[in-house]
């Protein structure tokens, strides 16, 4: 049993990380509609260019600091010649088109920076220890910590202020936004860059994990039956979703794993987020939408 | 310009149906058919035929399988290696456990069992539309990846996990040699594409398209949606598996799950954004594009940078061009180089008006 | 010249025509309709089936030898079909105008006598309900198209599927009717009756035998080589003779398929998809061709339109030459073909002549422009000129000297004579019998011995070939006692896109002078390339610019007439440009845009007066309508120009 | 020129219907008699078009009955509505923007065309066959509607009113007996309109087709329909000949109070 709560303490710590991940694909989605695609290759990207920095010696607040810059420059880049012009375009185009982008930034991120694994520390060490006689990791805890802290600085930021509430303005009905006087160009600018930080914070505590490398934009496949699971448009189902998908992941590959030789954890979110698809549709949290004929 | 279409009427609705009913056109593909048929089994040297025009050619037919589900009937895919490496292992097996099968047989059965498979993966589509598609024929890719690691069974229990093709016959030929490869190759996916053309010119495609663009009128017109979608995700998973047996037997020889990933189903969906979504051309279009910019870019570093630029630069630069070009393509042109080619056709039509 | 000719001595009328071709060449088209989408084709054998079945179906119903049958529709091959059938009943079919109104529609089926129709559409029996409460001796209408007609419950109405499908049932109870009729006809019988569209009065019905139509429709195959091969577009009424000739007499005699378009909105795309090898058309749409042509290419990119003036240029040099025969350089021809590669073979195309050997045009003059510009494309285009009392053929410009201001050669079996007054006579296979039930006109018209009028002016060049210059009654004579025909020197000038109209005075003066009428448009935008600012129709046609620009045309007419021995004293001496548009509302011009001459002469007698004096310059004031009905007053001084004459020369070269 | 009205080949019973508690009708019965043109009119909101989508099973009713030639269900799925010949056109042109005007006819055919698809990919013996008899219906559709020179323009690029008349092409290569419209001439001008009419009189006089359409322009309304049935916020308030329902006095109540 204290095993058990291990597995599923060690899942529900993960999934905040996916979480995390799943996040930045809900802000976009809630903002412009469309589906990121490429948010893995922005967590990717993000680490990169923080690792890089740092190689180049700079400290570790400033080589944050620079890159968040990066973060928000891309993302204003991304707003003017990727989706300013698709703006109009069926869903479906503006997803292949993040496809295409998340190439475009794992290319230029390891064309930068150099595609070889480099550790990352953040100075927090990874050190088991024990509550109640069971084992957990030291960094989890960190993590989950500060995806907790972020999550909560984007409520109070989409509540507070004036910008947040901008957001929420587009997100509800883009015509209304566009009527009351928002410039949906800045709104979309900003939802990227926010996304950029998410990334970029998720990228970090990724990153010192398992190492700054390719696979770090693999994460974002984690995120995606997080977000079946939660709702596109739910914030709290990103959160929900990610602790769900981590906790039964863990649990799956533990116990049911071993009967069919392992490794199952690459699909078993899928399947369970499938399974729950044909009974809700819509995810924990999305709205059913009734189409008018 | 060299069109001469005054005189080419037509007195039947069977000539008014023909693929081409150009004359012009049917010209041009016989020459093309010469070209490819004849003329390249003599001149070219085995590095082409084994290293480009075969895995282009089966590249063609994923994408047409692809193109059928996504450009077609309007459900994206991501999904599309996982359904090759069905159809490459299941014709590896059907191969070696039932010899007496002919080869072409197992391709057919190769298929058909990526057909199931696919329509397997497809049934959520009957719930879920979009995003949550797509996502949803990840989970195959990953699945489908999955089973055939860790089941031995599926690779005859080779220690590697690689599976290598037994030699070919065909017709009581051996098929070794890269021009006999090649040759089986072309025929399959020739084959195959002109049946791809029968079916979305007729009431399967019809009711591909009308689900594709309007799903509500289409059920009000009677069009069932299940069956429609289910036969799409069949037909394209069919397409898939059989270019997944060619791809094992005509080109790698050797073959492990791994070579089916999520980066190859990427691939193929680039193919069919930059040749064309909605059009059997179309994917030969993007398959040549895709199969020939990575091979031209290497000639160029090597012309330009005379061998300095390292292999992974080169990898990270075809990332970003790709990217690139596929952000370019959905923005400037989202119907691809089928539609810049149907464009320049219109003008030669027309020449010298301009419209 | 493919295929079997026929026998015209045995297969002396259409309906024999019909089962020889059925014979010969049963399995090739015959007829096409471009009809729910495809062109909708007929083999020989099956047309004799469906005219086997109509003429049956007449005869149930009561056609007997000697009636008429009116046909009234768009080209159709079903009315076709129809005018054979009645033929082979010996009966007479009798085409009318299908967009005439109803009264003239009246008059001509009254006059004619018909007792049965055959219509297209809902359109035409309505028109016919209307009619018959007058003309009781129609007694049965047959319609081809049943869309709409499912309720009328007229007892004369009958469609013509059920009139066939009740031929076919008579056809089985009385075997070798049909046959035996068909045989009874004879060449010398009279085939057909074309009402021709009298400007003046009513019109006449000119009295056409199977030798007139056939003879004639030989004498034309034979001339241009016509074969079975032929492919041709029947777009023009079939009331008109030349449809009878090319339609029924020479696709019949030659065994060729004709075509009918889907409807008459869609004659040029219809005639782009068919590509025919033979086709007809009034220089109208010639030029409207050209005009689309040019308004196209100006859109055109910098490339495609330098392509396209080089080459213009290059086929106006050689083109017509190298189409004539006549020698030109090697490099000449080199050029030429990568022009026909570049530019003229896709024109063609474009405008669906990719496939023609022939083109006839007629009814006016062409303007030479327009000639040359479809010769110098390589496109067989030839002028001819007939009536329909000649059952079409009088003159045809021959393969190889075709001159853009003459009509040609006497057509084969025609004799030509130009009467004192200038007027052009003939004689020949084609000449009409009779109008029918108008033995004045007749002989008003054909002379005891054969020689028919043909009201028009001219006369036989140096080569033989006929000049056609004006109506006969309008040519007069200058005091100099040289011939003056005004049309034909208005003519010349309104080829000039800049000129409008053109009033020629001559007759009975000392030389010719004239009005112009700048065409506001073109002078408009030459005027605009110019930067010269103008504000109005008056200011513009003022300008002195514009005067030496229309000075420029006037020469240049002044210059070709010198060249013409028959006419090179009716070169311009004066002239001035009208400061107002000549108007139908004002009633200088007819509702059909012609001038009207006596009324002009009168109104603007101060003008002319001034013409003929040695003023340079007449003041004016003119009233005119304007569009909403409100009549005013234009006040204008116009000055009056000298133009260039020139010595009369030998012809030029 | 007269026509036979027959039996009530379609009968409504009682159909009530809500989205979330919000009722969109109410106890409704309407019959529709063969060859008849019946007009359901109402304000904005009264529930004519979901009317029509409970009729060809779009929506499902909570309560009531549909019976149509002779059969009583709840509901029925689309696809099977098409099948047993009820065809309709939308509010919102629905066409299949992709396909040209050819195509979008040809899939009213779909339910008609049965060879599998082997025989489609091979496109030879039958399946030509099959394709070229129904080619031949459309081309007659297409020659009905005088839509020839746009039969190979993608939907997409026509003029509004073209496209409307496409749609009810599709519906018509259906060959339906009861043919449901709505709103066929919304938004279109005079001209149109009356091409409209003309083809709808037409299809209901020359193939007998039972006609259901719903439309606000009052003056086409009372000119073409046999019978007006009239709905005010999802409840039947008037049903009758057309001179009837004009006059009705709760109609004119309903009309007013919407601001019509």
């Amino acid at each position: 049993m204290t095993f058990f709560f291990e597995v599923l303490i060690g899942g529900l710590l993960a999934g905040v990380m996916y979480s995390l991940v799943a996040l930045g694909f809900v802000m976009i989605f809630k903002a412009s509609g469309v589906f990121n695609f490429a948010q893995g290759a922005l967590v990717l990207f993000a680490a990169l260019t923080f690792v890089g920095f740092m190689e180049k010696g700079l400290p570790f607040w400033v080589a944050m600091a620079v890159t968040l810059a990066v973060m928000m420059g891309s993302a204003i880049l991304i707003e003017r010649f990727v989706l300013r012009p698709l703006v109009n375009q069926p869903p479906i185009t503006l997803f292949m088109a993040t496809i295409g982008l998340s190439f475009l930034l794992e290319g230029l991120g390891q064309g930068l920076w150099g595609s070889q694994v480099r550790a990352l520390d953040i100075g927090i060490e990874d050190l088991p220890f024990d509550v109640l006689g069971m084992t957990f990791s030291k960094f989890d805890f960190f993590a989950a910590g500060c995806a907790a802290l972020l999550v909560g600085a984007l409520v109070l930021f989409f509540n507070k202020t004036r910008v947040g509430l901008a957001l929420r303005a587009v997100a509800d009905d883009h015509q209304a936004a566009l009527a009351v006087g928002i410039p949906l160009q800045f709104v979309w600018a900003v939802v990227w860059a926010v996304a950029g930080l998410v990334a970029l914070v998720a990228g970090l505590l990724w990153g010192s994990r398992l190492g700054v490398q390719f696979s770090l934009s693999l994460v974002a496949l984690k995120a995606l039956p997080v977000l079946i699971l939660g709702g596109f448009t739910s914030i709290a189902g990103a959160i929900v979703g990610g602790l769900i998908i981590g906790a039964s992941e863990k649990l799956a590959e533990v116990f049911i794993g071993p009967y069919f030789g392992g490794a199952i954890e690459n699909w078993f979110p899928y399947m369970l987020a499938l399974a729950f698809l044909l009974i809700r549709p819509q995810g924990l949290f999305g709205e059913k939408i009734i189409e008018r004929v | 310009m060299l069109y001469r279409e005054a005189g080419q009427f037509k007195t039947s609705y069977a000539k008014d149906l023909a693929i081409f009913p150009i004359r012009q056109d049917r010209w041009f593909i016989a020459l093309v058919l010469i070209f490819f048929g004849l003329v390249v089994p003599l001149i070219a040297n085995d590095y082409w035929l084994k290293s480009i025009l075969i895995p282009l050619l089966v590249s063609s037919l994923a994408a047409i399988g692809l193109n059928i589900l996504t450009g077609y009937a309007g459900q994206l895919s991501l999904g599309t290696a996982g359904f090759m490496a069905v159809g490459a292992f299941a014709a590896y097996n059907f191969n070696i456990r039932v010899p007496e099968l002919p080869l072409i047989v197992d391709f057919i059965l190769a298929g058909l069992c990526a057909a199931l498979v696919g329509m397997v993966f497809g049934l959520p589509s009957l719930r879920i539309k979009g995003f949550y598609l797509a996502v949803a024929t990840l989970a195959a890719q990953f699945f489908i990846e999955w089973v055939l690691t860790h089941f031995g069974w599926f690779t005859n229990y080779s220690s590697s996990g690689v599976i290598s093709a037994p030699p070919m016959k065909m017709f009581g030929f051996a098929v070794e040699s890269a021009v006999e490869k090649y040759l089986l190759t072309l025929g399959v996916v020739l084959v195959m594409a002109l049946a791809a053309k029968n079916m979305v010119r007729s009431s399967a495609g019809r009711a591909w398209m009308a689900v594709r663009d309007k799903d509500i009128s289409a059920e009000v017109i009677g069009i069932p949606l299940m069956k429609t979608k289910l036969t799409a995700f069949g037909v394209s998973s069919f397409y898939c598996g059989v270019a997944g047996a060619l791809w094992t037997y005509c080109y790698l020889g050797t073959v492990e799950p791994a070579a089916f990933d999520l980066a190859r189903s990427f691939l193929i969906l680039f193919m069919i954004i930059i040749g064309g979504v909605g059009s059997i051309l179309g994917s030969f279009l993007g398959a040549a594009f895709i199969g020939l910019l990575p091979i031209f870019l290497n000639n160029m570093a090597a012309t330009i940078g005379h061998g300095t630029l390292q292999a992974d630069t080169m990898a990270n630069l075809e990332h970003v061009i790709f990217g690139g070009l596929i952000i370019f393509f959905l923005i400037v042109e989202p119907h691809g180089l089928a539609r810049l080619w149907q464009i320049a056709k219109e003008k030669l039509r027309l020449w010298p008006f301009p419209y | 010249m493919s295929g079997e000719r026929p026998d015209l001595s045995l297969h002396d009328t259409f309906p024999k025509l019909l089962l020889f071709n059925a014979k010969v060449r049963g399995q090739r088209p015959a007829s096409r309709e471009k009809d729910f989408g495809i062109w909708q084709t007929w083999t020989w054998s099956q047309v004799q089936e469906e005219v086997r079945a109509l003429a049956c179906g007449l005869a149930a119903m009561g056609f007997r030898r000697g009636d008429k049958l009116a046909i009234i529709g768009d080209n159709r091959p079903h009315l076709y079909w129809a005018m054979v059938a009645a033929q082979a009943l010996g009966g007479v079919p009798v085409p009318m105008y299908q967009d005439a109104v109803t009264e003239e529609m009246r008059y001509v089926l009254d006059h004619s006598e018909a007792r049965f129709a055959v219509v297209e559409d809902q359109e035409q029996v309505d028109k016919l309900i209307e009619i018959k409460e007058k003309n009781p001796r129609l007694e049965t209408v047959i319609y081809n198209d049943p869309r709409g007609l499912r309720h009328y419950a007229q007892p004369w109405l009958a469609s013509y599927t059920s009139v066939q499908e009740r031929g076919r049932a008579w056809d089985k109870a009385h075997p070798g009717v049909f046959e035996a009729e068909i045989s009874q006809g004879k060449g010398d019988d009279l085939a057909i009756i074309v009402y021709t569209s009298g400007t003046t009065g009513q019109s006449k019905g000119v009295m056409l035998t199977f030798k007139n139509v056939i003879l004639t429709a030989k004498a034309g195959i034979d001339f241009e080589n016509l074969g079975a091969d032929e492919e041709i577009l029947a777009y023009l009424p079939m009331a008109w003779v030349g449809d009878n000739i090319f339609s029924l007499g020479e696709s019949y005699v030659a065994g060729f398929c004709v075509a009918c378009p889907e409807s008459s909105n869609t004659v040029l795309t219809d005639l782009r998809e068919l590509g025919p090898t033979f086709f007809f058309a009034p220089p109208r749409i010639f030029e409207n061709m050209l005009t689309t042509v040019m308004i196209r290419m100006e859109d055109a990119g910098r490339i495609k339109r330098w392509l396209f003036h080089t080459f213009m240029g290059l086929a106006r040099r050689v083109g017509s030459r190298i189409l004539d025969g006549q020698p030109v350089g090697p490099l000449d021809r080199l050029l030429y073909a990568l022009g026909r590669l570049f530019v003229y073979g896709p024109l063609l195309n474009v405008l669906g002549f990719s496939r023609i050997r022939l083109a006839y045009t007629a009814g006016e003059a062409i303007g030479p422009d327009i000639f040359n510009f479809y010769r110098s494309l390589g496109m067989n285009i030839k002028q001819i000129y007939g009536s329909t009392e000649a059952a079409v053929f009088i003159t045809i410009q021959p393969d190889g000297q075709v001159k853009p201001d003459t009509v040609g050669v006497p057509a084969p079996g025609v004799e030509l004579r130009i009467a004192e007054n200038g007027e052009v006579l003939f004689k020949s296979a084609g000449v009409f019998q009779a109008y029918y039930k108008n033995d004045e006109a007749t002989r008003s018209t054909k002379t005891f011995d054969g020689w028919v009028q043909t009201g028009d002016a001219g006369f036989l060049d140096a080569d033989g070939q006929l000049k056609i210059i004006d109506r006969a009654k309008d040519v007069g004579k200058l005091n100099s006692g040289a011939m003056f025909a005004p049309k034909y020197i208005e003519n010349k000038l309104k080829f000039f896109p800049f000129i409008k109209e053109v009033v020629a005075f001559g007759d009975g003066r000392d030389y010719v002078a004239c009005f112009l009428n700048i065409d506001i448009e073109a002078v408009g935008n030459w005027a605009e390339r110019r930067g010269l600012a103008y504000s109005g129709y008056t200011d513009l046609a003022g300008k002195p610019e514009v005067l030496d620009l229309l000075q420029d045309c006037v020469n240049t007419v002044n210059r070709d007439l010198a060249a013409d021995p028959h006419l090179f004293d009716s070169q311009i001496k004066r002239f001035l440009v009208l400061h107002k548009e000549l108007d139908a509302d004002d009633g200088e011009l007819t509702r059909t845009r012609k001038v009207r001459r006596g009324f002009i002469a009168e109104k603007y007698g101060q003008l002319i007066a001034a013409l003929y004096s040695d003023a340079n310059h007449c003041a004016v004031e003119a009233q005119v309508t304007f569009e909403d009905g409100r009549k005013g007053l234009i006040k204008a001084d116009l000055a009056i120009r000298e133009a260039e004459r020139v010595p009369p020369m030998k012809k030029a070269s | 020129m007269t026509k036979t009205i027959g039996d009530v080949i379609l009968r409504c019973d009682n159909i009530s219907l809500s989205f979330g508690g919000v009722r969109a009708l109410s106890d409704i019965s309407i019959d529709v008699r063969e060859h008849e043109i019946l007009a359901i009119i109402g304000p904005n909101g009264a529930g004519k078009s979901s009317m029509l989508n409970v009729i060809n099973g779009v929506y499902h009713p909570q309560e009531g009955t549909v019976t149509w030639k002779g059969q009583t269900r709840r509901a029925m799925k689309p696809h099977e509505s098409a099948e047993s010949g009820i065809a309709r056109t939308f509010q919102n042109i629905a066409l299949f923007k992709g396909m040209s005007t050819l195509d979008n006819i040809m899939t009213g055919r779909y339910t008609k065309m049965r060879r599998n698809l082997l025989w489609q990919a091979l496109y030879w013996g039958p399946a030509r066959k099959e394709e070229i008899e129904h080619r031949e219906v459309c081309e007659r559709v297409i020659d009905f509607l005088q839509i020839e020179s746009i039969r190979k323009t993608p939907v997409g690029r026509l003029p509004y009113g073209l496209q409307k008349r496409v749609e009810l092409g599709r519906a018509l290569a259906a060959q339906p007996e009861l043919l449901l419209l709505d709103e066929p001439m919304a938004g279109m001008n005079v001209e149109e309109k009356e091409d409209m009419c003309r083809f709808i009189l037409d299809v209901n006089d020359e193939f007998g087709t039972t006609i259901v359409l719903i439309e606000h322009d009052m003056g086409v309304v009372m000119d073409i329909s046999d019978r007006v049935a009239v709905l005010d916020y999802g409840r039947k308030i008037a049903d009758g000949v057309p001179d009837q329902v004009r006059t009705n006095p709760e109609v004119i109540r309903a009309y007013l109070g919407a601001g019509h």
